[in-house]
């Protein structure tokens, strides 16, 4: 391949009980994934903020994955399902602006889905890769920063 | 289904990318076996023809008579453990042993498939009468089915002139192009 | 009730009393078919053994053509086509590269939504209820093996048609006739269909199984879907008697052509007469006429 | 108009209330402001017409009224419905205010400099609650209007049918012309913390200058704040000086609580609110 | 603030994909990374000894160690820190192992990669705060869950050392399937010989209270202070008065209707009864179902003849609320049933053998009770179909375990055992018969296992074929099994009399529901998830709950007895102190900013957020805000979320925290 492939950047978010747990499951079962992506470790979906996610892209992600627990197995009960109610919203809200599903991710993957981790991981890569740099973004964040 | 290959012999690399089978999917049960219809006419079991593949016998796969005893009734997918569908792959084996070349051993077998197919090249349709003469001139079973022939002939079962499509172009194109696709 | 009628090779020659019977019956039950104008034959188990593109693009012209005729259904009453037709549907839904070599091959975009169905779905769709209403002759003292063969129910996750081990639906739409059906072992066993010509030996071995495990529970006769079926079922009862002499006939009927003799068609209308089994005697057990 | 000054009257003299909140006309022009009467004089300038626009809930939260008696309020009934969402928000206590409800023949937007050319008001289009829901007295009456095409649907509409790219330019023109002056936020009922996230300093998670990044993130996190809160009374697009369509914002997320989960802000006191309650059959198909 | 960064080489487990020097080197460039070092094992003593010095020697206030997941080896960082006089909470780990190392196999990738990591952790640990870890003080009374042989056992050794135990089981009577067992292997004892001593034991006990016929509903609270409510179901009987004479169940008029779930339908039950006669406790349950009274509203047979008038037809169910600072969880098992594909499941069932329409056709714990002396047919082996005596018997292996199309792909690990044991008692009882057994592997480890199955093949003849059935059907009386023996590649086909299929042994069909109740994960299948596979295998996520059998995993006696003593051990830890120290991540309300929405108490929880007044100088209410009960909140951190003006915020994993990290980030990538 001569051309190089543009690589990138994810930033994901995830619950310590179900993904992050997961995503170590796969590092002990030694599945492979890009390394493009780095989790930023929470307790629980229900921390993770909508500002959250508009920073990471401030700070120039390509692409932003959000996974917790599954419905009803969230360490802390219902943490995850007032965040998927948020989510709704929030996906939708970012669709309408221009940010849709190619950039934006959700996932559930439980502490024993390491495989799912990987291809979740990999389809998240793969996608935002097929899409490009998120160059408009940039545009704004390059903008800010002169303006600054 | 495993997307995981490493069996890593030419066949089984073949049959992967062709199909996305992975033979190494099969532990080895023998179910498939317990339940073929045509068991008792193979020499090979069809667990033993998927374990040449694992183990890179390709020839000995390949040139085994059970590939053409296999009637495709599916009985061996529908209750494999493992999801592996053996019809699928005894369907791969054919097809990769007529493109290598490799004279089925069950020669009959493959006459009448080529006559069938022949058949509905040239006209679209199956014509049953051309069919058993064409086979029999390849395999020189003249006698064959002359208990039955002449009644069938009687009862109207066997046409005397083919059937034809009205419009031969697109059956003889589809022909054309998948040959060509195969490779 | 339209629905598109894809005959296949099979019912214009070896088959001819299927589609003969069915026709007829299917104009009593208030079902109009449609046959798609110039089909081509599905490819059967010839293309699929040796070509797999092939055994792909036959019946998705077919599919094609049904589409432009805008059938919703259509209905493949010989099982290996029916088999195949839905098969490839199948195939193509869920493997991009084929279908993209398929529209290779037809030189155009594969669209179709045509349902696929078989003859004992489009009678589960008349009804049950419909068909006893027209019963005229009962079929009481009848017992039936109803015999599924491989491609009804094979692969089951395709054509999602019953229980693939045991499969009732036959026996179901049956019981309208007022006749018994037997509980036996080898409703899905394969006759061997594919071997019908190049292997006889085995084709022989497999049919007296069958025909001896109906007989074995009490069958009178045995009822097919599916032309291949018919003819090993039903020519290789002489062959077998040759080289078992003790073995007894039993007849075979389609599907069609025994809820023919239930609804009051006589056996030539029916074209039982066409068989290589006599079934006289069991026509004469209910009272009808050949 | 009588109605209204008697009612007041009445109720300040008695003691009901401690002082109402309504609308005085201007000087001279078509043109009402924001009025506190506070005894009978101030009531016999009261008044109500088209020209009442302003959603005079937002006083309601002021730390000057908040706890000091019972206040009345004039209130049109998309003001009850901001009226409701702050008691189910702990905002205002249900026995701390008296509605005077208006029924209502719509409002007028004051379009040119002479405040002469006016249409009917958007938030009055396909309106439902022209009397309101929750009301202490009700004054007036409700005639047949003649209203417009509902534009703001279709510019929605528009908008959606762009590809991603072409949204986010929409967007982007919009955002890029916000000054971050804040009058939305001051004028919004249900803009009442009492340190907005964008005045957070630590950390800054909006950047309060007003340039395109900052406002971009500004706005979508200020729409989304009041998903499933917003009344629509179309107030903070009213007062922006820079002309951005705030209500496509606040109108579309209002759509999607209606579509996802059957629920509309303000409409009555015993719905729980959309953020702080779920459904286990709340929609995924979204999360892989 | 002075940040030190410790990068572990793990051996080769990092070292080889990650090159540690290099994220050493660079991660000292890091902006207040005061010390910078690699070190082959970190979690080694000679490793935290590095950390320890450094953190002495460099005057650091703050570490962050790049190693293995923090859920391995957080707590030895944290104590290694605080053991150097540092507050625990001042150390992060940047999880370059399971999370980087194992799952890339390019250097300079993962390298970059371990890098950023570090970078988003040093960035987090500059905002942490010295914290105190939260005191807690812990019930010390256990809830077992589930009276099986699990259950027993951990309730007895809890018991034992002085502390209370509630035991919940579903049946009315404890004893779980071991009780319907014949005997075991590899000894051949018998079951109830030596299960039904602890069952009385369990009753007599006075720290022990029996709880039968009983369901958890509701788990609330946190490790060490569970309040557990508890259904009672009604028995229809006053369990004071009832003397379990006996005299009810043989009048019952129901004699031979009902389906006898102790005997798996091989037998029937009146509609009154004990499941079996050594049940625990000896007092019978009207089964409402079937009982006349209940479904014609006459008979009250039972209560004529109760001369303690024990009888209560209008009984209720019954919640009754527990206390407990531990929960022990033996829900145990149940086979794999095959005769009617279950609603909304994936399994298929095994059409092919014909399980459910042959009556000879039967499953593992049917045939235990056709051997067991107290079974239906007192032992003899004789067929359900017409009590003949079977000359010929089949045993088919693996039938639903490791079968991804029609059941499970695991392996159930004990049916290789069972079955050489069926073959041989039965071998044992019919001398003339012949035993076939269909195997694909046979997997015996275990003390004197192995031994057992040769002496089933060698001593006494069984016959064992490798392959598997592909179908079974029935001809002139015979069940022909159509096999392949695939160590000769010959067909096989046997006329058997009967046939037993060695069915996987699968969750309970409720498992996932008691899950959620208390917070358990549970993998694809249904099994309780432990915390780790190897290190920490009765433990699960949720603190203070433990597992034990084969609700975790199938496994068999002895390992269940293991694991359930293990379970009880865990409880006793915990009740070897009166406080547990609970981890500080809680919210706090940022009170001046706070506007009393409380759309943080609608998302809590755990109902931990309190609407707390605020008054004037004149002592009047004038407002209300938000305000955390620490005790309760448990930092799931939904709330902070929620908050549109972040007035109340997760210590630990504050916004600016956070913040920090989602900048470090795009530095690691410009």
């Amino acid at each position: 391949m001569s051309e190089e492939k543009f690589q990138p950047k994810i930033v994901a978010f995830v619950c310590n009980w179900c993904t992050y747990t997961g995503a170590d499951l796969a590092g002990t079962s030694r599945l492979k994934y890009q390394p493009n992506v780095r989790l930023i470790r929470l307790p629980c979906t229900g921390r993770i903020d909508p500002v959250f996610i508009i920073k990471a892209f401030e700070k120039g992600a390509d692409g932003v994955l959000v996974s917790g627990c599954h419905p009803g197995d969230c360490h802390y009960n219902l943490g995850n399902l007032h965040a998927r109610r948020r989510f709704i919203l929030f996906s939708e809200l970012m669709n309408y602006v221009g940010i849709d599903s190619s950039r934006l991710h959700f996932s559930w993957v439980s502490a024993s889905e390491g495989k799912k981790w990987v291809d979740v991981i990999n389809e998240v890569i793969d996608t935002v890769r097929e899409v490009g740099p998120f160059k408009k973004y940039q545009k704004i964040n390059k903008e800010f920063v002169l303006h600054e | 289904m495993s997307t995981h290959h490493s069996a890593n012999t030419t066949l089984s690399n073949e049959i992967f990318s062709n199909t996305s089978l992975n033979v190494l999917q099969c532990y080895q049960c023998g179910k498939c076996s317990a339940g073929c219809p045509v068991r008792n006419f193979m020499i090979d079991a069809p667990n033993q023809v998927v374990r040449y593949v694992q183990l890179g016998f390709d020839d000995k796969a390949l040139t085994s008579s059970t590939i053409w005893i296999c009637a495709s009734c599916q009985t061996c997918s529908t209750r494999c453990p493992q999801n592996f569908d053996i019809a699928k792959f005894m369907d791969a084996m054919r097809e990769t042993a007529l493109n290598k070349g490799i004279k089925p051993s069950e020669k009959d077998s493959m006459e009448f498939h080529k006559a069938f197919l022949n058949q509905i090249e040239n006209h679209g349709r199956a014509y049953e009468l051309g069919l058993v003469r064409d086979y029999k001139l390849k395999t020189l079973n003249l006698m064959q089915d002359v208990e039955v022939a002449p009644e069938m002939l009687m009862k109207g079962k066997l046409n005397i002139l083919p059937h034809n499509v009205k419009d031969k172009k697109p059956v003889k194109k589809i022909f054309a192009k998948s040959k060509g696709g195969r490779k | 009730m339209i629905v598109g009628y894809y005959p296949g090779c099979s019912l214009t020659g070896t088959g001819k009393e299927y589609d003969m019977s069915l026709r007829k019956v299917l104009s009593l039950l208030d079902v109009q078919v449609e046959e798609i104008n110039d089909w081509c034959c599905c490819g059967a188990t010839s293309a699929h053994a040796t070509n797999h593109l092939l055994s792909v693009a036959l019946p998705a012209r077919n599919l094609m053509l049904a589409q432009k005729q805008n059938l919703n259904e259509l209905l493949a009453p010989c099982a290996a086509c029916y088999n195949r037709l839905i098969g490839s549907k199948h195939e193509i839904s869920h493997n991009a590269d084929l279908k993209k070599k398929v529209e290779f091959v037809l030189e155009e975009d594969f669209n179709s939504s045509t349902e696929v169905i078989n003859i004992v779905q489009l009678l589960q769709k008349v009804g049950k209820e419909k068909i006893k209403s027209l019963v005229k002759v009962s079929l009481k003292d009848i017992k039936v093996a109803c015999y599924y063969g491989c491609l009804l129910v094979r692969p089951n996750a395709v054509t999602k048609f019953d229980d693939a081990e045991n499969p009732t639906s036959m026996e179901d739409i049956i019981s309208a006739t007022g006749a018994l059906t037997v509980e036996w072992n080898y409703k899905t066993e394969c006759c061997g269909g594919a071997h019908s010509i190049a292997r006889k030996d085995i084709v022989t071995f497999l049919s007296k199984n069958i025909l001896d495990d109906a007989k074995l529970n009490g069958a009178h006769v045995i009822v097919v879907a599916c032309p291949m079926c018919h003819s090993n079922l039903d020519m290789r009862q002489r062959a077998i008697k040759k080289l078992y002499p003790s073995h007894e006939e039993i007849p075979v009927l389609y599907l069609s052509e025994l809820i023919g003799i239930a609804l009051g068609l006589n056996g030539k209308e029916l074209g039982i007469n066409l068989h290589f089994v006599d079934a006289i005697n069991l026509l004469q057990m209910v009272k009808a006429e050949m | 108009m009588n109605e209204l000054r008697e009612k007041a009257k009445e109720l300040l003299l008695n003691n009901t209330v401690k002082l109402i909140i309504g609308y005085a006309n201007g000087n001279g022009h078509n043109r009402t402001y924001p009025f506190i009467a506070r005894n009978a004089a101030d009531a016999n300038r009261l008044v109500f017409n088209e020209y009442c626009v302003n959603n005079l809930a937002v006083y309601l939260t002021r730390k000057e009224f908040k706890g000091k008696g019972i206040i009345g309020i004039v209130a049109k009934g998309c003001d009850v419905k901001a009226i409701i969402q702050l008691i189910q928000e702990n905002q205002i206590n249900k026995d701390e205010v008296y509605i005077i409800g208006m029924n209502c023949n719509g409002a007028v937007n004051q379009l040119d400099n002479s405040f002469e050319k006016t249409t009917l008001a958007q938030k009055c289009i396909n309106c439902t609650v022209r009397t309101p829901a929750l009301y202490h007295a009700l004054i007036g009456t409700t005639k047949d209007i003649e209203e417009p095409a509902d534009t703001l649907g279709e510019k929605i509409k528009e908008v959606e049918k762009l590809n991603a790219d072409s949204r986010w330019d929409f967007w982007e023109a919009q955002f890029e012309k916000c000054i971050k002056c804040y009058a939305c936020r001051q004028v919004c009922p249900l803009c009442y913390c009492e340190q907005c996230i964008v005045d957070k300093t630590v950390p800054r998670w909006i950047e309060s200058s007003a340039h395109t990044r900052g406002n971009f993130s500004w706005n979508i996190i200020r729409a989304f704040h009041l998903s499933g809160r917003c009344i629509g009374c179309g107030e903070c697009e009213r007062v922006c000086p820079m002309d951005i369509p705030l209500s496509m914002l606040n109108r579309k997320m209002s759509i999607i609580a209606k579509k996802e989960f059957d629920y509309s802000a303000g409409v009555s006191l015993d719905s729980p609110t959309l953020v702080g309650t779920y459904n286990m059959k709340d929609r995924q198909d979204f999360i892989k | 603030m002075k940040i030190g960064v410790f990068v572990c080489h793990c051996g080769e487990n990092i070292g080889k994909t990650v090159d540690c020097a290099t994220v050493a080197q660079r991660a000292a460039k890091i902006p207040g990374v005061a010390y910078s070092v690699d070190n082959k094992y970190m979690c080694s003593d000679p490793g935290q000894n590095v950390i320890k010095n450094a953190i002495r020697e460099k005057k650091l206030d703050a570490v962050v160690v790049a190693s293995c997941s923090p859920h391995m080896h957080e707590k030895t960082f944290r104590k290694a820190a605080a053991d150097a006089g540092i507050n625990k909470y001042l150390c992060e780990i940047a999880n370059v192992r399971e999370q980087c190392s194992w799952v890339h196999d390019n250097i300079p990738d993962a390298t970059d990669k371990a890098l950023d990591l570090v970078r988003i952790a040093v960035e987090k640990v500059k905002r942490n705060i010295p914290l105190t870890a939260i005191r807690v003080p812990v019930t010390k009374r256990a809830l077992v869950i589930g009276g099986g042989i699990s259950g027993i056992q951990a309730a007895l050794d809890i018991a034992n050392s002085g502390f209370e135990v509630v035991l919940v089981e579903k049946e009315p009577s404890i004893g779980g399937h071991m009780s319907q067992l014949s005997e075991t292997f590899p000894t051949l004892d018998c079951s109830q010989c030596i299960l039904t001593p602890r069952m009385v034991e369990v009753y007599q006990h006075p720290k022990i209270k029996l709880l039968t016929y009983s369901e958890v509903e509701k788990v609330e609270g946190f490790i060490g202070n569970f309040t557990v409510t508890i259904k009672k179901k009604a028995r229809s009987i006053d369990e004071e008065k009832c003397t379990g004479c006996g005299l009810c169940i043989q009048k019952c008029p129901i004699k031979k209707k009902a389906f006898n779930e102790f005997e798996e339908g091989l037998a029937t039950r009146p509609a009154i009864y004990v499941p079996f006669p050594q049940a625990v406790p000896n007092i019978p349950v009207i089964d409402r179902s079937v009982c006349t009274y209940y479904q014609t509203g006459k008979c009250q047979m039972c209560l004529k003849v109760c001369g303690r008038e024990a009888i209560l037809f209008e009984q209720q169910d019954t919640l009754v609320t527990e206390e407990v600072g531990s929960i022990v969880i033996a829900t145990g098992y149940k086979l794999y049933s095959i005769d009617k594909k279950p609603e909304d499941s994936e399994i298929k069932g095994y059409g092919e053998y014909g399980y459910g329409k042959y009556k000879d056709v039967i499953d593992g714990l049917q045939f235990e009770r056709i051997a067991s002396a107290s079974g239906p047919t007192n032992g003899e082996i004789l067929r359900p179909s017409d009590k003949t005596q079977p000359k010929k018997i089949v045993f088919i292996q693996c039938v639903g375990s490791r079968d991804e199309q029609k059941g499970f792909s695991y392996c159930s690990k004990i049916c290789c055992m069972y079955t050489a044991k069926h073959a041989m008692l039965y071998k044992h009882k019919v001398h003339d018969g012949e035993a076939y057994v269909f195997y694909m592997d046979i997997r015996a480890g275990g003390k004197m296992y192995e031994e057992f199955v040769r002496r089933a093949i060698e001593e006494d003849g069984v016959k064992y074929i490798r392959g598997r059935v592909s179908k079974i059907y029935r001809q002139n009386g015979k069940y022909i099994v159509k096999g392949e023996d695939t160590i000769a590649g010959m067909p096989v086909v046997i006329d058997a009399d009967m046939v037993v299929l060695a069915t996987a042994m699968v969750a309970q069909p409720n498992a996932s529901k008691l899950a959620q109740t208390i917070g358990v994960p549970y993998d694809k299948y249904g099994f309780y998830q432990e915390v780790h596979p190897k290190l920490r295998p009765v433990e699960v996520s949720t603190a203070g709950v433990f597992l034990a059998g084969a609700c975790q995993s199938p496994k068999d006696i002895p390992e269940s007895v293991a694991m359930a003593s293990a379970a009880a051990a865990k409880s006793l830890v915990l009740f070897g102190s009166d406080y547990l120290e609970r981890e500080p991540t809680v919210a706090v309300v940022n009170e001046a900013n706070c506007a009393g929405c409380f759309y943080c108490l609608k998302v809590c929880p755990y109902n931990a957020i309190e609407k707390k007044e605020v008054k004037n100088k004149l002592g009047e209410i004038i407002d209300y805000i938000a305000h955390v009960n620490a005790g309760l909140c448990q930092g799931c951190g939904t709330c902070n979320a929620t908050c549109p003006s972040k007035s109340i915020e997760l210590i630990g994993f504050n916004d600016e925290q956070i913040y920090a990290e989602i900048n470090a980030f795009s530095e690691s990538f410009v």
